[in-house]
C-alpha cells in the first residue's frame, strides 16, 4: 500500500552508511565532518517525516512492510514494518539526532579528562571528532532497525549491537570515570541481552515445535507468532512461557531500566557527554520499553498478566526510589539521571497496567521524556561545560548572569515534574489514570511520584540557578546561537504536544488496541457511567463551535 | 431575604447543577477565549521578546491585562443580556486527550460563577499591573515581572474557564508556576528562592488531592467533565463521592494556604507586594474556594466531606487570626489575615447550598479590601526603603495621606465596620454557620464569632502601629548597619495611589450592592443552588453579637497599641505570642514530621543505592572476580600437578559415567 | 590361564604407569611412565585380541610401538634441550608460567 | 570389503586405495615429505621461498581437492578413513586455516629480518652457540614441513573411521606441535617449558586415549565406528568396558579441545609457544579434536546418548565457567586467550551435546568461526612488539587505541566476535549451538552458556578499554608494520568475521549439508 519503495532499510542505511563516511573522512577535517553528520541526520529526518505523512493510521496495522530472507536456518527475515508505536519512536529519534549533533558540536574536538583525573593535555585524535560521530550516526541506525524490526532475531541483534558504538561513545568521550561508566554499562547491558538470547532461543524452539515456519522450522515473524498465540495455534507450555517472558523482561528492564536494575545509569550519564547521556536516555533505553510493549506484551500475554502486578510493583518503587535519590543528588547530571529512573518507572508502569491510557501514555511518554530529558540534560551540559563542574554546590545565582540559559533550564525543569501545559503533563496523567484505574494502590503511591518531582527539580534549580552569584559563577555566559538552536525547537515541541498531542495519539491509539486486544485486555469500566442520555447534550455543546 | 424556595439542598443542587443546561458559544460568547488568550499573548511576547521589549514592555503588559478586563466587562453585559440556562455558556476550543474512554477537551465553560471570577480577576489584575508600573519602576527586570504577572492572569483564568478538571489543572498548576515565578521573583534573594520553591511544593501536595479526584472522577463516572461529572454525582455511591470531596479539599487546601497545607503563605511574601495583594490575597489563594463551590454537588452528595471542610475552614479561621496577632511584619500580618478570611471562606463552601453564595461574596469583597490593603502596605513599604517591621514605622498617616485614607476603608471593611463591604459578607457567613443547626452550628458560629473578634484586634494593631503613635522610624534601629541613614516617608505616584482609590471605593460599596435585593445570591443561584438556613434564633441576635465581637477586638488593640507607648523591640510575650509568632510552630512541625525523616530517608537510599544495590552488584563481580584470583593459584606451574588433574578428570568421568548408568 | 588376569596385569601396568607419571621428577623417568603406559595398552590389546580371537589388536600394538618410538625421538629431543638450557631433567624446575 | 582383514580368510588381499578421495591428506603429506627433501637438498637462501610456495600451494591444491570432493559420502582406505561432509567441511577449514597460519609463520619482517624461530633450536638459550646464530642471521626452515606434518594429521583426525587410525592421526598430529612449541626465537626458556609440558601431558594423554582404544576394542572387538555402534546396539553385562573405553577415549580429545579439568596444558603452552604456532594450534588443532570428537560421539556412539550426555554437560558446564572466569583475572594476552579458548570449547561442546543434525552443523559452523577470530587475534598479538619481542603484557596495551587505532580496531572487532557480539561470526556461532542444544534438551547448557558469556564478556571489555580509554605509555610498545602475509591473513580474519556476522547463510548451508556422518 505504500509502494514497494523500502522506506524503512533506507532509513536505517542511511545512518549507517552516513556513519562509515564520516568515519572515513579525512583526518583534521573536523567541521566537514560535524557538517556531513549534521547533513546525513537532518535527511533522515526528512525520511522519517515523509514516512510519518505517508502512514494512515487507519491502515494496516504494520505499514511499510518489507520482508528478506536473510537466515533461512534460523528463520530469520530482514522484516521491517512500523505500526504507530514504532513510527512515533522512529520520528523521535530522528528529530532527537540533529539536534544531538549539534549540541555535541565541540564534545569531541578537545582531549578528554584522563581517567586518572588530570587536566586533559596535548591535542585531541585527530579523527576523535570522526569517531564520536560516526558512533552517533552508528547508534542511530541501530535504533532505527530497533524500533522498525518485526523479526524477533532481528530486532535482538540490533539490540545488542547498540551496545557496542554506546559502549565507545561512553568510554571514549566524557568525564573522568568514563572508562568505569562504559564498563558498567556494557556488562549489565550484555548480561540482560545474553539472558535473553537464551530466552530468544528458546522461543525459537517452541516455535518450530509448532512448525510456525513450516517444514518443521521456528520462526521469528512477529505477527505470525502473535498471530499463533492468539489463536492458540501457539500454545505454550504455561512455565515456559513464564521463564520466556522473563528472559526477554530482563533484558529489557536492565535497559530501560527497571528498579532494582538501574544502578548503570546514572553511572553512564555522570560520565558520558550530555549528547552521549541524551542518546542513552532518550532513544536507546526507550529501545527497552518499546519492546516490553511490543514483545513481551504481544508474545507472552498470559505471562505478562500474571507478572503485571509485580512488575507495576516494581515501577512504583522506582518512581518513588529514583524521585528520592535525585533528591539527595550532589551532581547535577546523576540527579538528571535519577530523575529518568523515575520517569522509566512511570513508563514501566503504564505499560504493565494494561489499560488503553496506560498504552498510550506510555508511548507517549517515551516521546515527551525523549524531548524533556534532551533539554534538561543539554542544557545542563551547556551549564556544566561553562563552569567545568558538575557539582550542584559549584553554582548558584547563575539566573543573573545568563538568564536565558536559566530560562531554558527552568523550562524543561518544568517539562520533568510534568508542568500541566507541557509535553509530559499528558502522559503521565494518562498513565497514572490508565495505572489507577487497574491498580489504585499503585496510581496512589506513583502519584506521590509528581511531589517529589517537584521537590527535585525546583531543589536543582534553586541551588544552581537562584541566590547570589557564586564566584567562578560570574564568567558565565548565556547561550550562543548554536546552542539557542538546539534549545528552541525542544522548548516548541515541549510547549506544542502539551496542549496538542492529538496527532500523536492518533497514530498511537490505533496500535495501543491492537495490543490490548492481543494481551485480551480491556479497560477497566467506571463504576457509575454516566448515562447516555447526558450524551446528545455533550455533543451539542462540543459540536456546537470552533 | 430570598425568593428562592427554602427547599431541600439536593433540590436546590439539581436545579442549579453546574453546566446542565449550558449552551454553545456564540455572539460574544465565542470571545470567551480571548480573555485567557490575551494575557497568554502579552506573556510570550514579553518572555520570547526579550530585552528588545524591556522599554515598553509594561504597558503592553497593563494593555493585555485591560484588554482582557475589557473583553470580560463586554461577557458581562452580554450575560446580564441573557436569562437564566443562556447564562452557561460552553466554548468547545479543540479535543485535547483522547485515549479510550479519556476524552479531555480544551472547552471554557462561562456561567455565573465564572463570570464573577473572571470580572474580579481582571479588574483586580488590571489594576495591579497599573500600580505595578509605579511600584516596580526601577527594576531592572520589570518586563519580566510583567510577563509573569500576564501570566498569572491567564493561567487563573483558564483555571476559573475550564469546563473539565482537567483542564482546571492545567490552570491550577499554572497559577501555582505563576505563583512560584513571582515569589521568587527577587531570585539573587535566597530566602525568596527558598519561600518560592516552598510554595510550588506544598502546591504539589494539594494538586496530589486534584489528580487522585480526577482519578476517582474517572473510575466512577468514565469522564472528568464538569457536565457530566456533577450531572452524575447523585447516583454514585457515598463512598465514592467522600473520596472525591476529600481529595478536592486536599487540593484546595494546597492553593488557599489552608491548615494543614497552609504554611507556605506567610513566606510566599517575599515576592513583590503587587503580587502579595493579587495572587496571594485576591485571587489565587481563593482558588480552593472556587474549586469546592464548583463542586458543589459533589460535596452536597457527601456530608462527611463537607463537615470535614468546616472543620478545616474553622480551624483555619483561627490560625491564621492567631498568627496575625503577633506578626510584626506588616506583609505577614496581612498574610496571616488572609488565610484567615479564606478560612471564613471555606468554612461557608462546607456549609453547602446555604454557604456557597456568601462564600463566594466574601472572597469578592475580600477581593478588594484586602487587595487594596496590600497595596497600601506596599505603599507604605515605598515609602519607607522596603521596611516591613511595623515597630519600625508609627505616625505615618501625616506623610502619606491617601494611602492611610484607603488603608484605613480597607481596614474598616475587613473587621466588618457596618455597612462596608466585610460587614455584610462576613456577616452572611456567621449567620449561615449558626444555621449549619446543631452543636457543628453553634460551634462554627462561635469560631467565626472569636476570629471576627480577633480580626479587629490584629488589624487594629496593623493600623495603630503603622499609621499612629510615635514616628519609631526616625530612630536607628537595634545593631543598624553603618549605612543606615533615616527614611523620608512620602506619598505613592498616581499610578500606585489610583489602584488604591479604586479598590477603596469596593471595599466601601461592594458589599452592600450585592446584598441589595440579594442581587449576588440570586446571580450565582442557578450555579451553586441555595437554600436558607434556619437560624437558632434571630438574624439580629448574630449582627449585633458580630458587631459587639468586633468592638471588643478593636478596644483591645487600642488599650494595647494607642495608650501604650510601642516597643522597638517586640517584648517576650506570652507562651502563645511567642508561638503565634512563630506561626505556631507549623515550620517545625513539618521539618519535624516530615523533611527531617525525609532527608534521612533520602540520606540512607543514597547509601543503600551505592552499597546495597549497587553495592551487590559490585560484590558478584568482585566476587566472580576473587573466585578469579583464587582459581587461577590452580594453575600452579608444576606439569606434574597438571597431570594430576587431569588423571583426577580422568578418574571422575570415568566414576560419573559408570555411575550415570547404575542411576 | 584366564585372558582377564592379563586384562588386571594391564590395568595394573596403567596404573603404575600413570602413577610414576604423577609422583616422579625426572622427566626422562617420567617419559618412560609414559610408555609403560603405553606398553600396558599393548598388553590389553593383545589380550583382547586373543579373547576375540581377531589379529587387529595384535597390529595395534606395532602401531603403538612405532608411534612410542616417535614419541621417544620428539621427547627426548625436547627434554634434552631443556637439560642443555637449564642443567637440570626436572619437570618441577620447569615452572616458570603459571596461573 | 572389510572382510578382507578378517581372520577367518587366509589369504590378504591387496586393499584397494581409494587416492582421489584422500587427495587432500596425501598431498599436504607428499608436501610435508618433500619439506623434509627440500632442507636436505635446496640451497639454503632458496629454501624459504620454495618451502613458502611449497606449502601453500600443497594446502591450495589440497583445499581444491577438497571442494571437488564435496558431496561425497564414501568410506576410504579399506574403512580407515571416512570421507563424507563432516570430514570434508573439516579439512577445508584446516585447509584455510593452515593457509593463514603459514602466512603467519612465513612472516619475516617482524624480527628485523628474522622470523618468529630459534635461529638454532638446539643451541642452549644464551649461549654462546646462540648468539652466533643470531649474529650468522640464521634462519631455520625446518618448521615448514612440521607444520604440514601437524596439518596433515589434523587433516585426517576427524576423518578418521577407526580407532587405530584416529590414534595415529593424533600423534601424528601432535608430534610435530611438540616441537614446535619449542622453537620460539625470544624467550626460548618459557618455550622450551611449553614444549616440555605439552610433550607430557600430550604423551599422557594418549596412553588414556589409548587404554580407552583398547577398553572399547575389548568390548567390540572391532576398532571401526560402526561396529562399535553396533555393538552398543546390543545388551550386553560387560558394559563396564564399554563405559570405561568410552570416557576414557573421551578424555583423550577432550584433552586435545582444552576441556576443564584436562585443559591445565593450554594456558602455559598458548604462552610459550612462538605466537605464529599458538594460533594455528588453539585454531587448527581445536577444530581437527572437535571434529574427531563428534566423529566418536556421532558415530561410534549415538546409541550410548545417554551415558554420555550428563557426564560431558557437566565436562561442557565446568568448561564454560572455568575458563571464562580465570580468564577474568589473566595479565597476559596470550594467556588470557587460552582461557577464552577454554571456555569457547564448553560453548562449542554445548552444540556438540545437541546430538542431532543440528548439533553437528552448528560444531561444524562454530569452529570456522571460531578459528578466524583467533588466529586474527593471535596475527594481532604478533604485531605489538617491543625490545623484548612480542608485548604480551597486557598492561603494555594500554592506550594502544590511540597510537594504532586500525589495529586496535581489529583486535577489538576480534574481541567481539570472541564475546559473541551480535553483527560478528561470534554470535552467529553462539546463537547456533545454543538453538542447537535447546533443541537437542540441553537447555540447562544454555543458561549457563549465556551467564558465562557474560562473564566471559569482561575480559574481553577489559582489553578494549585498556586499549581505548586507557592513557598510552610513554615507553609504549610499537606496532611493527607487517608485510603483505600478515595483513593478508588479517584481513582474512577480518572478513571472516563480518561476513559471518551479517550473512552467514552460505557457511550456515554448508554445514547443514556437510553435517552428515558416514556410517
Amino acid at each position: 500500500m505504500n509502494g514497494d519503495f523500502p522506506w524503512l532499510t533506507v532509513m536505517a542505511a542511511l545512518p549507517f552508511v552516513g556513519g562509515l563516511v564520516v568515519a572515513a573522512l579525512p583526518a583534521g577535517k573536523r567541521v566537514l565532518a560535524k557538517n556531513t553528520a549534521l547533513a546525513v541526520t537532518l535527511a533522515e529526518l526528512v525520511l522519517a517525516i515523509i514516512v510519518t505523512v505517508k502512514f494512515s493510521p487507519d491502515g494496516d496495522r504494520f505499514q511499510f512492510t518489507e520482508s528478506y530472507a536473510w537466515i533461512k536456518s534460523f528463520g530469520v527475515h530482514w522484516s521491517l514494518g512500523v505500526d504507530g508505536i514504532g513510527l512515533v519512536l522512529i520520528l523521535l529519534t530522528a528529530a532527537l539526532m540533529p539536534i544531538l549533533v549539534l549540541a555535541s558540536w565541540h564534545d569531541a574536538d578537545t582531549p578528554q579528562v584522563s581517567a586518572s583525573g588530570e587536566a586533559p593535555s596535548g591535542k585531541a585524535a585527530p579523527r576523535s571528532t570522526h569517531a564520536f560521530f560516526a558512533l552517533m550516526l552508528m547508534v542511530e541506525a541501530m535504533v532505527v532497525v530497533s524500533f522498525a524490526a518485526t523479526d524477533i532475531f532481528v530486532f535482538y541483534i540490533f539490540f545488542e549491537a547498540m551496545l557496542i558504538p554506546m559502549y565507545f561513545l561512553i568510554g571514549g568521550f566524557g568525564g573522568a570515570q568514563r572508562s568505569y561508566a562504559a564498563v558498567k554499562f556494557l556488562l549489565y547491558n550484555l548480561l540482560g541481552g545474553l539472558v535473553m538470547l537464551a530466552a530468544v532461543v528458546a522461543l525459537y524452539v517452541v516455535t518450530a515445535n509448532h512448525d510456525l515456519g513450516g517444514t518443521g522450522q521456528g520462526t521469528f515473524d512477529l505477527v505470525r507468532i502473535s498471530q499463533a498465540v492468539a489463536t492458540g495455534e501457539l500454545d505454550m507450555n504455561p512455565t515456559a512461557e513464564k521463564a520466556m517472558f522473563l528472559g526477554f523482561m530482563f533484558a529489557f528492564a536492565i535497559k530501560a531500566p527497571l528498579w532494582p536494575f538501574h544502578t548503570w545509569l546514572p553511572d553512564t550519564m555522570t560520565e558520558a557527554t550530555p549528547g552521549v547521556a541524551v542518546l542513552v536516555t532518550a532513544m536507546v533505553d526507550k529501545v527497552g520499553t518499546f519492546a516490553m510493549l511490543r514483545f513481551c506484551l504481544e508474545i507472552f500475554p498470559d505471562a505478562s498478566k500474571t507478572f503485571a502486578p509485580v512488575i507495576v510493583t516494581l515501577a512504583v518503587i522506582g518512581i518513588i526510589y529514583g524521585a528520592l535519590l535525585a533528591v539527595g543528588q550532589t551532581d547535577i547530571k546523576r540527579l538528571i539521571a535519577y530523575t529518568s529512573i523515575s520517569h522509566f518507572g512511570f513508563i514501566i508502569m503504564g505499560i504493565f497496567a494494561m489499560t488503553t491510557q496506560g498504552h498510550s501514555g506510555a508511548t507517549l511518554y517515551m516521546i515527551n521524556h525523549g524531548f524533556s530529558t534532551a533539554a534538561l540534560l543539554l542544557i545542563a551540559g551547556f551549564l556544566i561545560s561553562r563552569r567545568g563542574s558538575k557539582t550542584i554546590a559549584d553554582f548558584g545565582g547563575v539566573q543573573k548572569v545568563a538568564p536565558v540559559l536559566a530560562g531554558t533550564f527552568l523550562v524543561a525543569g518544568l517539562a520533568t515534574l510534568s508542568l500541566p501545559g507541557l509535553a509530559p503533563f499528558v502522559s503521565e496523567f494518562l498513565v497514572l489514570v490508565g495505572t489507577y484505574s487497574r491498580y489504585e494502590a499503585a496510581g496512589l503511591f506513583a502519584t506521590v511520584g509528581i511531589i517529589l518531582a517537584a521537590l527535585y527539580v525546583l531543589v536543582l534549580y534553586q541551588r544552581t540557578m537562584t541566590g547570589p552569584v557564586k564566584a567562578g559563577v560570574e564568567k558565565i555566559r548565556d547561550l550562543n546561537v548554536r546552542e539557542l538552536v538546539v534549545v528552541a525547537p525542544l522548548m516548541a515541541v515541549l510547549l506544542v504536544l502539551g496542549v496538542y498531542p492529538k496527532p500523536i495519539l492518533d497514530v498511537v491509539n490505533p496500535a495501543v488496541e491492537e495490543t490490548m486486544s492481543q494481551v485480551e485486555r480491556t479497560d477497566p469500566k467506571p463504576s457509575n457511567p454516566i448515562v447516555p442520555a447526558a450524551q446528545p447534550l455533550a455533543a451539542e455543546t462540543h459540536g456546537g463551535s470552533k | 431575604m430570598t425568593q428562592t424556595s427554602v427547599s431541600s439542598v439536593y433540590l436546590a443542587s439539581t436545579e442549579g447543577g453546574a453546566g446542565m443546561h449550558s449552551v454553545a458559544a456564540s455572539g460574544v460568547f465565542s470571545a470567551t477565549w480571548l480573555v485567557i488568550g490575551l494575557p497568554l499573548l502579552g506573556a510570550a511576547v514579553l518572555l520570547l521578546g526579550g530585552r528588545r521589549t524591556n522599554r515598553f514592555g509594561h504597558w503592553l503588559g497593563t494593555l493585555f491585562a485591560l484588554g482582557s478586563f475589557a473583553v470580560a466587562a463586554a461577557l458581562f453585559a452580554a450575560m446580564l443580556g441573557e436569562s437564566g440556562a443562556d447564562r452557561s455558556i460552553d466554548q468547545h476550543l479543540w479535543n485535547w486527550v483522547a485515549v479510550g474512554d479519556f476524552q479531555a477537551e480544551i472547552g471554557l465553560h462561562l456561567d455565573q460563577l465564572s463570570m464573577v471570577f473572571v470580572l474580579l480577576i481582571t479588574g483586580v489584575g488590571s489594576l495591579i499591573h497599573i500600580y505595578s508600573i509605579g511600584y516596580m519602576e526601577h527594576d531592572e527586570n520589570r518586563r519580566r515581572f510583567f510577563a509573569y504577572l500576564n501570566l498569572f492572569l491567564a493561567s487563573m483564568l483558564l483555571l476559573v474557564l475550564a469546563n473539565n478538571y482537567l483542564l482546571l489543572y492545567v490552570g491550577w498548576e499554572g497559577v501555582g508556576l505563576a505563583s512560584y515565578l513571582l515569589i521568587g521573583f527577587w531570585q539573587h534573594k535566597p530566602s525568596a528562592a527558598t519561600a518560592a520553591k516552598k510554595a510550588f511544593i506544598m502546591n504539589r501536595v494539594g494538586d496530589f488531592g486534584l489528580a487522585v479526584a480526577i482519578f476517582l472522577m474517572f473510575t466512577a463516572f468514565g469522564t472528568f467533565s464538569f457536565d457530566e461529572v456533577l450531572g452524575g454525582s447523585a447516583a454514585a455511591s457515598d463512598g465514592t463521592m467522600t473520596a472525591i470531596g476529600l481529595m478536592l479539599l486536599l487540593a484546595a487546601c494546597g492553593k488557599s494556604a489552608q491548615f494543614p497545607l497552609q504554611a507556605w503563605l506567610g513566606d510566599a511574601m517575599e515576592g513583590p507586594t503587587p503580587v502579595s495583594a493579587l495572587i496571594h490575597a485576591a485571587t489565587m489563594v481563593t482558588a480552593g474556594v472556587y474549586l469546592i463551590t464548583r463542586s458543589a454537588e459533589i460535596f452536597n452528595a457527601s456530608p462527611d466531606a463537607q463537615l470535614v471542610v468546616t472543620i478545616v475552614g474553622a480551624i483555619t479561621v483561627l490560625f491564621g487570626a492567631i498568627v496575625g496577632c503577633a506578626k510584626d511584619d506588616i506583609k505577614k500580618a496581612l498574610a496571616a489575615s488572609t488565610m484567615s478570611q479564606i478560612g471564613y471562606m471555606i468554612l461557608a463552601a462546607g456549609l453547602g447550598p446555604i454557604g456557597y453564595a456568601f462564600a463566594i461574596m466574601h472572597l469578592v469583597t475580600h477581593g478588594f479590601f484586602k487587595a487594596g490593603l496590600f497595596l497600601g502596605a506596599g505603599s507604605v513599604m515605598h515609602g519607607m526603603n522596603d521596611e516591613v517591621d511595623m515597630r519600625r514605622y508609627g505616625g505615618l498617616r501625616k506623610y502619606m495621606p491617601v494611602t492611610f485614607v484607603t488603608f484605613g476603608l480597607g481596614y474598616l471593611a475587613i473587621i466588618g465596620f457596618p455597612l462596608l463591604s466585610g460587614f455584610f459578607s462576613k456577616d452572611k457567613i456567621i449567620e449561615a454557620a449558626f444555621a449549619k443547626g446543631g452543636t457543628t452550628g453553634y460551634v462554627l458560629g462561635s469560631v467565626t464569632l472569636v476570629a471576627a473578634a480577633l480580626t479587629a484586634y490584629y488589624m487594629t494593631r496593623v493600623m495603630l502601629m503603622t499609621f499612629f503613635g510615635r514616628e519609631r522610624w526616625k530612630e536607628a534601629p537595634v545593631g543598624a548597619p553603618a549605612d543606615w541613614h533615616e527614611p523620608h516617608p512620602h506619598e505613592s505616584p498616581v499610578s500606585m495611589t489610583l489602584p488604591m482609590i479604586v479598590l477603596a471605593f469596593g471595599s466601601v460599596f461592594a458589599g452592600g450592592l450585592f446584598v441589595l435585593n440579594d442581587a449576588f445570591v440570586n446571580w450565582l443561584t442557578p450555579v451553586t443552588g441555595f437554600s436558607h438556613g434556619e437560624l437558632p434564633f434571630s438574624v439580629w441576635v448574630v449582627t449585633g453579637m458580630a458587631t459587639a465581637m468586633v468592638a471588643l477586638g478593636v478596644a483591645v488593640a487600642y488599650v494595647q497599641y494607642a495608650r501604650r507607648e510601642v516597643p522597638a523591640v517586640a517584648p517576650q510575650g506570652s507562651l502563645v505570642t511567642v508561638a503565634a509568632r512563630k506561626d505556631l510552630y507549623q515550620d517545625s512541625i513539618n521539618e519535624g514530621l516530615v523533611m527531617r525523616p525525609g532527608q534521612y530517608l533520602t540520606r540512607l537510599l543514597v547509601w543503600l543505592d551505592g552499597r546495597g544495590i549497587d553495592g551487590f552488584v559490585g560484590g558478584l563481580a568482585a566476587f566472580i572476580g576473587g573466585t578469579s584470583s583464587r582459581v587461577r593459584k590452580v594453575q600452579t606451574g608444576f606439569v606434574r600437578s597438571y597431570a594430576l588433574s587431569m588423571f583426577g578428570g580422568t578418574a571422575v568421568v570415568v566414576a560419573a559415567t559408570l555411575m550415570a548408568r547404575m542411576a | 590361564m584366564n585372558p582377564a588376569n592379563y586384562l588386571f596385569l594391564s590395568a595394573l601396568l596403567f596404573t603404575i604407569g600413570a602413577a610414576g607419571v604423577l609422583l616422579r621428577r625426572n622427566a626422562i623417568v617420567v617419559f618412560m611412565c609414559v610408555e609403560l603406559m603405553l606398553n600396558a595398552t599393548n598388553l590389553a590389546f593383545v589380550t583382547f585380541a586373543r579373547m576375540h580371537g581377531n589379529y587387529d589388536g595384535q597390529i595395534i600394538a606395532f602401531f603403538t610401538m612405532v608411534v612410542a618410538a616417535a614419541e621417544v625421538v620428539v621427547g627426548l629431543s625436547i627434554i634434552i634441550a631443556i637439560f642443555r638450557s637449564r642443567r637440570t631433567a626436572s619437570v618441577d624446575d620447569a615452572n616458570l608460567m603459571k596461573w | 570389503m572389510s572382510e578382507g582383514l578378517q581372520l577367518a580368510v587366509e589369504k590378504i588381499d591387496t586393499p584397494t586405495i581409494e587416492y582421489a578421495e584422500l587427495a587432500p591428506m596425501l598431498i599436504v603429506f607428499g608436501v610435508a615429505v618433500a619439506g623434509v627433501l627440500v632442507e636436505a637438498f635446496v640451497p639454503r637462501k632458496a629454501r624459504y621461498a620454495t618451502h613458502l610456495v611449497l606449502a601453500l600451494g600443497g594446502m591450495a591444491a589440497a583445499f581444491a581437492a577438497v571442494v571437488a570432493l564435496a558431496g561425497e559420502q564414501e568410506v576410504a582406505a579399506v574403512g580407515a578413513v571416512a570421507v563424507d561432509g563432516p570430514s570434508l567441511f573439516l579439512q577445508g577449514t584446516l585447509l584455510l586455516l593452515g593457509i593463514v597460519s603459514v602466512m603467519l609463520i612465513a612472516e619475516r619482517r617482524l624480527e628485523h629480518g628474522g622470523d618468529a624461530f630459534a635461529p638454532q633450536a638446539a643451541a642452549a638459550p644464551g649461549s654462546e652457540a646462540e648468539k652466533e646464530a643470531t649474529a650468522a642471521n640464521l634462519h631455520q626452515t625446518e618448521v615448514f614441513p612440521l607444520t604440514m606434518f601437524a596439518l596433515g594429521g589434523m587433516l585426517l583426525f576427524p576423518a578418521s573411521n577407526d580407532l587405530l587410525t584416529m590414534f595415529v592421526a593424533l600423534e601424528v598430529m601432535s608430534l610435530p606441535l611438540y616441537l614446535l612449541c619449542g622453537l620460539a626465537r625470544r624467550r626460548r626458556m618459557l618455550s622450551q617449558e611449553a614444549a616440555l609440558k605439552y610433550f607430557l601431558l600430550g604423551a599422557f594423554s594418549s596412553a588414556f586415549f589409548l587404554f580407552g582404544v583398547a577398553m572399547l576394542y575389548g568390548y567390540s572387538g572391532s576398532l571401526k565406528l560402526d561396529r562399535i555402534a553396533v555393538a552398543t546396539g546390543g545388551a550386553m553385562d560387560n558394559d563396564a568396558l564399554l563405559l570405561i573405553g568410552m570416557a576414557m577415549v573421551a578424555v583423550g580429545l577432550l584433552f586435545k579441545v582444552g576441556a576443564v579439568p584436562f585443559h591445565s596444558w593450554t594456558p602455559d603452552v598458548y604462552q610459550g609457544a612462538p605466537t605464529p604456532i599458538t594460533g594455528f594450534m588453539a585454531a587448527a588443532t581445536k577444530v581437527a579434536a572437535f571434529g574427531a570428537l563428534l566423529r566418536f560421539f556421532y558415530v561410534a556412539m549415538p546409541g550410548m546418548k545417554w551415558d554420555w550426555r550428563p557426564v560431558m554437560v557437566g565436562v561442557a558446564i565446568v568448561t564454560m565457567i572455568a575458563g571464562a572466569v580465570i580468564a577474568i583475572t589473566q595479565t597476559d594476552v596470550k594467556r588470557m586467550l587460552a582461557y577464552s579458548s577454554v571456555a569457547h570449547a564448553g560453548f562449542i561442546l554445548t552444540g556438540m551435546l545437541a546430538a542431532n543434525e543440528a548439533g553437528a552443523s552448528s560444531t561444524l559452523f562454530y569452529l570456522v568461526a571460531y578459528g578466524f577470530v583467533t588466529l586474527g587475534a593471535f596475527a594481532v598479538v604478533t604485531l605489538v612488539r617491543d625490545a623484548g619481542g612480542e608485548a604480551t603484557h597486557l598492561s603494555r596495551w594500554a592506550g594502544l587505541g590511540r597510537r594504532s587505532p586500525l589495529l586496535a580496531g581489529v583486535f577489538a572487532l576480534f574481541l567481539l566476535a570472541f564475546a559473541g557480539i551480535p553483527l560478528t561470526s561470534g554470535f552467529t556461532g553462539k546463537f547456533a549451538v545454543f538453538q542447537a542444544a535447546a533443541d537437542g534438551g540441553a537447555g540447562s547448557l544454555v543458561i549457563v552458556g549465556v551467564l558465562c558469556s557474560a562473564i566471559a564478556a569482561f575480559f574481553y571489555v577489559r582489553v578494549i578499554v585498556l586499549m581505548f580509554f586507557s592513557e598510552p605509555r610513554a615507553d609504549g610498545p610499537t606496532v611493527v608494520v607487517p608485510s603483505v602475509l600478515t595483513t593478508a591473513a588479517i584481513a582474512l580474519g577480518v572478513a571472516v568475521t563480518v561476513v559471518l556476522g551479517i550473512l552467514p547463510q552460505p557457511v550456515l548451508d554448508l554445514a547443514d549439508k556437510a553435517s552428515l556422518f558416514v556410517h
